[in-house]
């Protein structure tokens, strides 16, 4: 893996289905993309919008929520407010100028560990194509030592 | 500090409207006593002084300064740590200072774009060369210098520390002179100051609390632009599918906008325990769309919920309009954010 | 975020304890290195490495830097938190600390086992490990919640998994609801003839049991009925059952057979007769059945079909038949859950190279059974399909389906040994036939397994080591016509063989239930990969579910012998009176709360939650949480626009905390002041 | 309908038959064959064997003319080696970044270019079920083959492998079965259907080859079957060509005459046979076409046996 | 990602596997049932059935292996590729070895087996013509290695075949010889590996 970009990615995965789709996956060696740096949340539901955002202002390259499939919620319909939200939260990416392949939702239940998996190796891949994202380091920093060479250039010709 | 021995009040507008000082000045026959309890000794939009005047004063000279305006350029940032420097407390004053509002819509795109629409793509002007400012012009007398344009714009407690926060744009007169109260009473009575970053002149709940429209359960099909409906005048705006900042704004305005059937545009900002304005609001609308449930297809479902999330024009323009500078992204990616 | 204004004194203390397990962590990720980084941590007072952390000298390392290094907060980096995060809330305890200080960081599923490379495992469980410190330290003490044991249980399947369960529980004086699908309980046992090793007849001690279910008072059969709806958790489930209309008066009907006897309308019987025999269209599937009282199979009920007949109404002496008798919805309550819904048999006819259902004398080890079975169609003479000739040699083909990317991965468990069985039986029944097996490996695992093996070996079948190619009736040599051939290579001498046989005999493996997947999803519990139903730990909780109070017996979780699926049927029935007995159990304190002072009233959550568990209080407006009702799903905490509503142990700051701390390596040499310059 | 074409080596000379019977055929169902512009060999199934890249470029210049000269996305090949060759080249180039990259260059220094999966291969077999289907083509009967006992033999390359997806089962396809059907005849289902021809063992092994065919053959007859309905030139070209070898060999006296499927769709929308290429077959098909009658044989009446045991049930095929 | 535990260096079951597409690596778990040797239309005349092969490739017998006429019997049925309980590309994997044993300059010792020159005669006619050509072939093939079965061939079948019309004396050649002839020398460079 020598020096190509290792996108880091956050993934909101939910207790029942695709945190245990994780564990599967592992319990199965299944191989897939390191990249993945899972947090536990009881149901996909639990993701606050405001979780996304810190994770790619504190430098995530991408995020991964992922829950049970619609209609197999452990929690009825946690999920489906899941979707609504993710769907407004997409629209405010393309203003945000946050590619697609960054913010994704994956259904996957407890025994689609080889789906988990292939979904973290896909969307690795996405994003290692994208580039880094690094908020902070590259959206966040204006460029002031051009402004000030220029001035102090001038002040110091006179 | 000079004889009469009065506190030395301040006040600056960085990037801003100008609306901050007008609001000061509503606080109407109070301002007379304002006058009585302090010594004003920088106001520019009131009377004349010059950044020389305040240069010469010793440090820490200043006991209360009111910062208003967001920072835009360099020459806001210098005079934000000069002002620092010379006051014992410092405010941020309004939206501007506090969380960036409307001159931070500017981070939706680009310093480039900015520019573009100010000195070329504008009626009102007439540039034929395309000339921009520069920040440094030569000309026979020497050099001038112009402060730098910033790429982002930034709230005020992002450049120097800030004792307290006035949220509002702009605040509401009884709120400011509440403020000034507690600031008199200590630096008369020496009654106990605020903890330092405290949030005043305002709530600690979400407007609701102020606002008397009935609420109920909400289930929201889709959304309204403010003239495509007439809203019922006693129900719940946001019931109603007019986008209502209130549930995610702090209160203390006495729910103005709502009150005369304009959804709360959250300028008071988010409340106590809300990171992101833009976001919580987000997250609150698109739990209660009313449209499918997990019985249905999934690209069904998908569509439903497309078409009810595709009548907010805007998001984030609208649920960032005052908190752009403090939200958690702070400004767009690249300069496609304006819509 | 941790607060670096923190002074040490303020600071928690964290103990970060990083497992081996064996080579299953350390053989991927440096756990020493991860250790020793994890120091650097302001907030971590020790960080230590361990061969098996789950051990108990692993757990007294912990404990005793509980109190000897007056640690505040417990990290262990190991194992998913669904293996053993209850092990180290415990030990925490024990340790002197409220359990909920405890975070667990998954370096092994997620970690190790994820990944071959060492590099990128290790700087992943350092970011797991840096999260779960972050995190810990904003952790607050809580305490569980207690439910009280509803002491009914429903039992789902009435198989021999099923009736053991539900005659251990009965008898334990627990009441027990047992829903069977069919009309009768017995399952899968009642269809063999004889079980091996010990060839006892499985009807001799299968009906003595099933008699018991039908007369303890404490069991309430639901037969010919399917579980429709399962609401609530352990100890409070609501079920409602939906009972088939059999169109027979279970009050008036006193099982005299009569109405079957004089039934006119024969059909092929494919569900207990494995479609070897046939029955009529109301009919008891065989004459023991439990309970008694026959089913009136409507698709091919004369009379429904054609509106003549009524026969069976006219025969009956006790007016039982009703040919009105509707579906009916049964709801009740129960405590806890046993599933034993069983297994389906591989269908050979996805082979087609077998020509099973192409070839008249290839038959399913299921016809077998029935065939070799006395009180079956050919009252248990083994003859080809014709039903007359006797054939003078069999070929048995292990195998079919398991162990075959193309079907099932596994191994069926069984086969080998039932094969062995049929072999047997044809000698004992036919001792002039020559009986060939064909295997990949012959697998006897088991009490007297082995030894059957050897017992064959000596009644001279032929054993072939070759998985059969294909089954064809083109005869191309002489001595194969009017034959079945069976081509193999005969690995054992690395040639081709093509051998005529009269018949062959197909023993497929043993598949997940067709519906198992819905069922699961009805139980909230997963299924593993080849559908069968997901136990709790492989080794450890064999029966349980990761879903409280739902437990699984039999080869619903995966192929299984008679005495393993019994086994399983006790172990899952004691799991459950253990419950009942202890009356209570503690439930997770992870529910949402809402700082009522701080709530605006604005009603966004009171839709959001689906247990109802939110109402509102008009006169204070503000809305407020049921505790007793909330599942603690979160899904309101980020509904909530103002940040009023707490998620116990999943709050806002834990998880920002757990955020920024995994993201060590992400944020770049980039601190606040210099990115807003 | 537009169709590219590919007719493969054999169809020049050895299968003559098939293409002009394919042709012939085409028209009543309105499709229409556009040949691919200076197609070369597939290579057989001898190339690939011994060269990799030379082989898989050797197939890409033909799906790259087709794409080329884009008549149809559609491409056809009668042959089944031809079309397994060019299925399976399309298929690994899309899964296979590396092995694609250089065939690229072996392309480009061509001046040719091809992106895989731009083509669909089909084979004839799968154009007339998949795309015509059994409704189209019985439209078209006009003389059926009534009492004509058929045994259709479809041969290893068009049923398998199954890796791509096959649109007939592998070890028991009926395709054929179908289409011989509404054209009237009395289809055999006998056991051999997708078995081994031999393929190039008459080259390299005779004996191992004539084995194979004489299974073939004996399976065929004991079916009482009037002739084999083949759907490539291979097998054709083995089971009719070396018959006498099989007899010599074995002592037996097999005249089966070994037709294209699409001859006898000719015979039954009645066209001529000499466009059909009749007469070019080694083992003489004029005989027994000669006992196709007018009207339809009575279905026997199968009296289901009330004695012995039930059968599995089947599930309808397809 | 490779699911492989182990990083010692390639054997010849890496190798095979590295120079096979499709699902190759399927080799390392054969279980040895023998289903592929079942189904071999010509398994009865292979030296090695095709299992044992796959153990010998497994037990490291290179020359043993590449020796073998068990390859070149394979004549494409695909029988073996679609039972095969492991999902192992045996086809693809024989080709291979073919590949891998000319490569190896073996195929000439391989005994009373014709097929590589019968391919290496097949694929001269290719190369020079851009079409096959069965006369060609098959008696190029037959004078250059059994004259005897030559004449023969030419009075039994073979007779039959040309009096039918059914077989050429000249071969047919393709227009654009010289793009076919670049692409085959560009492709020779690049090699077989992929």
């Amino acid at each position: 893996m020598n020096d190509q970009f290792e996108p880091v990615i956050v993934g909101f995965l939910c207790n029942w289905c695709s945190y245990r789709a994780a564990d599967l996956a592992g319990t199965a060696r299944i191989k897939y993309a390191p990249n993945l740096r899972p947090i536990r949340v009881m149901c996909s539901g639990r993701v606050d919008p405001q979780f996304v955002l810190q994770a790619l202002r504190s430098g995530a390259d991408g995020v991964l929520i992922a829950g049970c499939h619609p209609g197999e919620c452990h929690y009825v319909n946690g999920n489906i407010k899941a979707l609504r939200r993710f769907m407004l939260l997409k629209k405010t990416m393309e203003q945000w100028g946050i590619e697609d392949e960054r913010v994704q939702l994956l259904w996957a239940s407890a025994s689609e560990g080889t789906v988990l998996a292939a979904a973290v190796t896909r969307m690795t891949e996405e994003v290692r194509a994208l580039g880094p994202l690094r908020w902070g380091e590259k959206v966040l920093i204006d460029n002031r030592a051009a402004a000030y060479a220029v001035i102090q250039e001038a002040q110091h010709d006179r | 500090m000079t004889g009469n021995g009065k506190p030395k009040l301040a006040m600056y507008w960085a990037s801003s409207c100008g609306g901050c000082e007008i609001s000061v000045l509503n606080i109407h026959e109070n301002i007379l006593t304002v006058d009585e309890v302090f010594e004003i000794v920088f106001f520019p939009c009131i009377a004349d002084f010059k950044i020389k005047d305040l240069e010469s004063y010793p440090d820490g000279y200043i006991d209360l300064c009111l910062f208003n305006g967001a920072i835009r350029n360099s020459e806001n940032e210098e005079m934000a740590h000069l002002l620092r420097k010379k006051s014992k407390v410092l405010v941020a004053f309004g939206s501007c200072a506090y969380e960036g509002c409307i001159p931070a819509l500017s981070n939706l795109t680009t310093k480039e774009a900015t520019f573009n629409k100010v000195y070329i793509d504008n009626p009102t002007i007439d540039n034929p060369d395309g000339i921009f400012p520069q920040l440094v012009s030569k000309v026979d007398e020497g050099d001038l210098f112009l402060p730098n344009f910033y790429h982002t714009v930034k709230s005020l407690d992002q450049v120097i520390d800030v004792d307290y926060y006035i949220p509002g744009c702009p605040p509401e007169p009884h709120q400011i002179w509440a403020v000034l109260q507690v600031v008199v009473g200590a630096l008369t009575e020496g009654l106990p100051l605020p903890p330092a970053g405290a949030i005043l002149g305002a709530g600690t709940t979400a407007l609701c609390e102020e606002c008397s429209r009935e609420k109920h359960e909400k289930t929201i099909k889709r959304f309204y632009r403010p003239y495509e409906i007439q809203p019922d005048p006693d129900q719940c705006l946001l019931e109603q599918g007019i986008i209502c900042l209130g549930i995610a704004t702090r209160a203390g305005c006495g729910a103005l906008c709502p009150s005369v059937g304009i959804g709360c545009r959250g300028c008071y900002g988010p409340p106590d325990g809300v990171e992101d304005q833009g976001a919580k609001m987000l997250s609150a609308i698109a739990s209660v769309l009313d449209v499918g449930d997990e019985s249905m297809e999934e690209d069904k479902l998908e569509e439903l919920i497309q078409e009810a999330v595709d009548t907010i024009a805007d998001p984030v323009g609208t649920f960032y309009r005052f908190s752009m500078a403090h939200s958690i992204l702070k400004r767009v990616k690249n300069g496609k954010g304006a819509v | 975020m941790t607060d670096m204004k923190k002074s040490p004194a303020e600071r928690e203390r964290v103990g970060v304890y990083v497992c081996h397990c064996g080579s299953n962590i350390a053989g991927t990720i440096d756990v020493k290195e991860v250790a020793k980084w994890a120091e650097n941590n302001p907030n971590v007072a020790v960080a230590r490495t361990y061969e098996f952390m789950c051990s108990s000298t692993g757990q007294e390392l912990i404990e005793n830097d509980i109190r000897e290094k007056g640690l505040t907060r417990i990290v262990v980096a190991s194992c998913s938190p669904h293996m053993h995060e209850k092990t180290f809330r415990e030990t925490t305890k024990r340790g002197g600390l409220n359990p909920f200080l405890f975070e667990m960081a998954n370096i092994r599923e997620h970690g190790s086992w994820a990944t071959n490379d060492k590099v990128a495992a290790t700087v992943k469980a350092k970011a797991l490990v840096n999260g779960a410190v972050e995190r810990v330290v904003h952790h607050v003490p809580l305490e569980k919640i207690q439910v009280s044991i509803n002491p009914n249980t429903l039992i789902v399947g009435g198989g021999i998994a099923g009736i053991t369960a539900a005659l251990e529980l009965a008898e334990a004086g627990h009441h027990v609801y047992l829903v069977e699908r069919d009309g009768t309980i017995g399952g899968h046992m009642a269809q063999i003839d004889k079980t091996f090793p010990t060839l006892d007849c499985s009807a001799c001690i299968l009906t003595p049991k099933m008699v018991d279910v039908g007369q303890n008072d404490n069991i309430t059969l639901l037969t010919y009925s399917e579980v429709e709806s399962v609401d609530g958790h352990i100890g409070d489930f609501n079920i409602t059952v939906k009972k088939k209309a059999r169109c027979v008066n279970e009050e008036l009907c006193t099982s005299c057979g009569i109405c079957e006897e004089k039934c006119p309308q024969k059909v092929i019987d494919d569900n207990y007769g494995a479609g070897l025999g046939y029955r009529k269209s109301i009919y008891r599937a065989f004459p023991q059945a439990v309970p008694g009282y026959p089913v009136l199979d409507k698709e091919n009920c004369t009379y429904f079909q054609t509106g003549k007949c009524k026969i069976c109404e006219t025969v009956c002496p006790t007016n039982a038949i009703d040919y009105e008798q509707q579906d009916e919805m049964i709801n009740f309550d129960v405590g806890n859950i046993i599933l034993a819904t069983g297994y389906d048999l591989f269908d050979a006819r996805k082979i087609p190279q077998y020509g099973y259902g192409r070839l008249a004398n290839v038959f399913s080890s299921l016809e077998f059974e029935r065939m070799v079975n006395a009180s079956g169609p050919t009252e248990g003479h083994i003859v080809l399909r014709d039903g007359i000739t006797h054939p003078k040699s069999v070929a048995i083909v292990h195998c079919v389906g398991s162990r075959d990317q193309n079907h099932n991965e596994y191994c069926s468990k069984v086969c080998c040994m039932y094969s062995l069985k049929f072999a047997h039986l044809v000698h004992e029944h036919l001792p002039e036939a020559e009986v060939y097996n064909y295997y990949i490996d012959m697998r006897t695992p088991g009490k007297g397994y082995e030894e059957f093996y050897h017992r064959l070996l000596k009644e001279g079948t032929h054993f072939i080591r070759g998985r059969v190619a294909e089954i064809t009736g083109a005869a191309c040599r002489a001595g194969e016509e009017n034959k079945l051939i069976v081509q193999a290579e005969n690995t054992l001498i690395g040639k081709q063989q093509r051998t005529p046989v009269d018949m062959v005999i197909l023993s497929a493996g043993v598949e997940a239930r067709h519906d198992a997947e819905e069922v699961s999803k009805l139980f909230k519990m997963g299924c593993d990969y080849d559908g069968f139903f997901n136990e709790r730990h492989p080794k450890l909780a064999p029966v349980s579910t990761m879903t409280d109070g739902v437990f699984i017996a039999g080869a619903c979780q995966g192929p299984k012998d008679i005495p393993d699926t019994v086994a399983q049927g006790g172990a899952a029935a004691s799991q459950v009176a253990k419950l009942i007995s202890q009356g209570t159990v503690l439930m997770e304190p992870v529910r949402a709360s809402i700082r009522e002072d701080e709530c605006s009233g604005c009603r966004i959550c009171n839709t959001l939650c689906p247990y109802n568990a939110i109402e509102f209080d008009e006169e204070k407006g503000v809305s407020r949480v049921i505790t007793a009702l909330c599942q603690g799903c979160g899904t309101c905490v980020a509904g909530c626009p103002s940040g009023v509503i707490d998620g116990a142990h999943f709050t806002n700051t834990q998880i920002f905390a757990e955020l920024n701390g995994i993201l060590w390596d992400a944020q770049g040499e980039v601190s606040v002041k210099q990115e807003v310059l | 309908m537009k169709y590219g074409y590919y007719p493969g080596c054999s169809m020049e000379k050895n299968a003559r038959a098939y293409h002009t019977s394919t042709l012939a055929v085409a028209k009543p169902l309105g499709i229409e064959f556009v040949e691919v512009d200076d197609w070369n060999c597939c290579g057989a199934t001898e190339y690939i064997a011994i060269n990799k890249i030379p082989a898989y470029a050797l197939v890409s210049r033909n799906l790259a003319l087709a794409a080329d000269q884009n008549s149809s996305e559609n491409l056809v090949a009668p042959c089944s080696a031809c079309y397994l060759n060019l299925k399976k080249v399309d298929h690994y180039l899309q899964e296979n970044e590396e092995l694609r990259g250089k065939v690229d260059l072996a392309l480009e220094a061509g001046g040719l270019s091809y992106e895989p999966g731009s083509i669909n291969v089909q084979h004839l077999l799968e154009t007339m079920v998949v795309d015509i289907g059994f409704d189209a083509i019985k439209a078209q009967v006009k003389k059926p083959l009534y009492n004509l006992r058929v045994a259709p033999y479809y041969g290893c390359l068009v049923p398998r492998p199954a890796s791509m997806e096959s649109f007939d089962d592998p070890e028991h396809p009926t395709s054929m079965d179908k289409i011989l059907e509404v054209l009237g005849a009395t289809v055999i289902d006998y056991p051999l259907k997708a078995q081994c021809c031999g393929g190039h063992m008459t080259q390299i092994s005779e004996e191992t080859a004539l084995e194979l065919i004489r299974r073939l053959l004996k399976n065929a007859a004991d079916c009482e079957a009037d002739l084999i309905a083949t759907l490539c030139p291979m097998c054709q070209l083995n089971l009719d060509a070396y018959q006498d070898a099989v007899n010599a060999q074995f002592g037996t006296n097999y005249k089966i005459p070994i037709v294209y499927f699409t001859q006898l769709m000719g015979i039954a929308f009645d066209i001529p046979a000499e466009e059909l290429g009749f007469g070019k077959e080694i083992v003489p098909a004029k005989p027994v076409l000669e006992k196709i009658t007018n009207e339809a044989p009575k279905p026997k009446r199968i009296r289901e046996k009330k004695t012995g045991l039930p059968m599995p049930i089947m599930a309808e095929e397809g | 990602m490779t699911d492989t535990f182990t990083s010692r260096p390639p054997t010849l079951i890496d190798k095979i596997i590295a120079e096979t597409p499709g699902k190759a690596s399927n080799l390392y778990t054969c279980i040895q049932c023998g289903t592929c040797s079942g189904s071999c239309p010509s398994g009865p005349d292979m030296d090695h059935s095709p299992r044992t092969l796959f153990a010998m490739i497994d037990s490291e017998m290179e020359e043993e292996v590449l020796t073998s006429n068990t390859p070149w019997f394979c004549v494409s049925c695909y029988y073996c590729m679609v039972r095969c309980p492991q999902e192992i590309p045996i086809t693809d994997i024989m080709y291979t070895l073919k590949r891998m044993a000319i490569e190896a300059g073996y195929f000439r010792e391989i005994d009373k087996d014709k097929a590589p020159e019968f391919s290496e005669t097949f694929m001269d006619l290719v190369e020079n013509n851009g079409r096959s050509f069965e006369m060609g072939v098959v008696m190029r093939h037959h004078l250059r290695y059994h004259p005897l079965s030559a004449v023969k061939l030419a009075t039994g079948m073979g007779l039959k075949m040309i009096t039918k019309g059914r077989m050429d004396f000249i071969p047919t050649k393709i227009k654009n010889l010289p793009q076919l002839k670049a692409i085959i020398k560009k492709a020779k460079e690049l090699g077989g590996a992929a």
